[in-house]
């Protein structure tokens, strides 16, 4: 499965882009973000925290436990500070 | 029910103006307005604020809280507008305008915009200082205040 | 920290964009509006509002309400304008404005400030229609609502 | 004692007058709107629903039981209706 997977934030920061194409087999967000942290160890710094991230799925807001499948476009960031 | 996403500067009495004329027109009683401002609370002196969103998400997630006001209360109309991008202390970042028969209805569906909007719609903030940046922390209380609407 | 009773229209935006301006220069980081518009909703079409009031009590009121939420809330700044004399269907009647640090002070001054005008401030309402003129009357529920700051 | 007192809204329209100077030795409110209303029917009409009337003592609400001594002012009138 193809994701567009984006960063916003300190996470783009600390990883270093925007966004990226992931190929990848995982299930769920966690599988995702273990997949990741796996890479390198700038991404293991984006996720080392896992309560000061939270994700969204095609643009929804979601969790840690969110399954992939038939999903496209997968972002990270921190808790929002809008308003 | 008006939803804008912009980095141009925006001027909430003339928005407010515009705004409650629409809303006497269909019969509103009562318009609350908020309007958020830069405030410049580091140790060293604000330089400027840089407001990052995300872009598809953060339409989608204003629509959708407008959309859950308007079924919560009977709304003669609901405005939300929101900068992003670069800003200076003292600029508005953002203002809800609420507009309804009677008083406590608009009130209520302002506070709960302000709510939504804190912990629900995808802006982060970015506070440059001449000492160096740090981006703002979201609130846990803000993410927990969602739980007066349930 | 201004109180205005006046028998002239007001641009409610107009205001508030000068009550911002003052207020951010403050330090305030929220502000909310409240304004309160003419209705039409006689069995006749509404004519005009004929709002009475008693000079003298009624400023001594209206400053009394404002210090008494400026005790409360530690605002940056507070403003109350309430017409009175022949108003016409969807002019605004009054509007108040406050500003805080955090938008929660800012809200509830709002909403305490709007409790107390509605029943502790000497204004009194006479709708006048084609068929005839009859006094607004006074809500129990506004008066007990005044019970929520205690 | 002399005093000033004021009318509005429908006390003021069944009295007739906004305002009248009144010489009286009232010891309360109570005692005024007693002493008013046995006057004539457009004052006892005014007065008759005691529950519907408000007063002020020297511009500040007060109530039925209030002393009237030193004051200078009393005004009666409906429920607020501003806002």
């Amino acid at each position: 499965m193809t994701l567009e997977v984006l960063y916003f934030a300190w996470i783009r920061e600390r990883i270093g882009l925007p966004r990226e194409t992931v190929d990848t087999q995982a299930a769920t967000v966690a599988d995702l973000i273990a997949e990741l942290s796996a890479r390198e160890p700038r991404y293991a710094a984006a996720f080392s925290d896992p309560s000061a991230v939270r994700v969204a799925v095609d643009q929804t807001l979601s969790d840690i436990e969110s399954p992939l499948e038939g999903a496209r476009e997968v972002a990270f960031f921190p808790p929002m500070t809008g308003g | 029910m008006t939803v804008r996403v912009q980095t141009a500067p925006f001027d909430a009495g003339a928005e407010l103006t515009r705004f409650s004329a629409g809303a006497a027109a269909g019969g509103a009683g009562a318009v609350v307005s908020f309007t958020g401002i830069v405030r410049d609370l580091t140790p060293a002196p604000l330089l400027r604020l840089e407001i990052e969103h995300y872009p598809g998400m953060t339409e989608r997630a204003l629509g959708d809280i407008r959309d859950r006001a308007c079924a919560r209360w009977s709304l003669s109309g609901a405005l939300i507008i929101h900068r992003h991008g670069t800003l200076m202390p003292q600029d508005p970042i953002m203002m809800v305008a609420t507009a309804a028969p009677h008083r406590a209805a608009a009130f209520a569906a302002a506070d709960f915009l302000m709510d939504y909007l804190k912990s629900r719609a995808p802006f982060w903030k970015k506070e440059v200082t001449a000492t160096g940046t740090a981006w703002v922390s979201g609130k846990p209380e803000d993410e927990a205040a969602l739980g007066r609407w349930d």
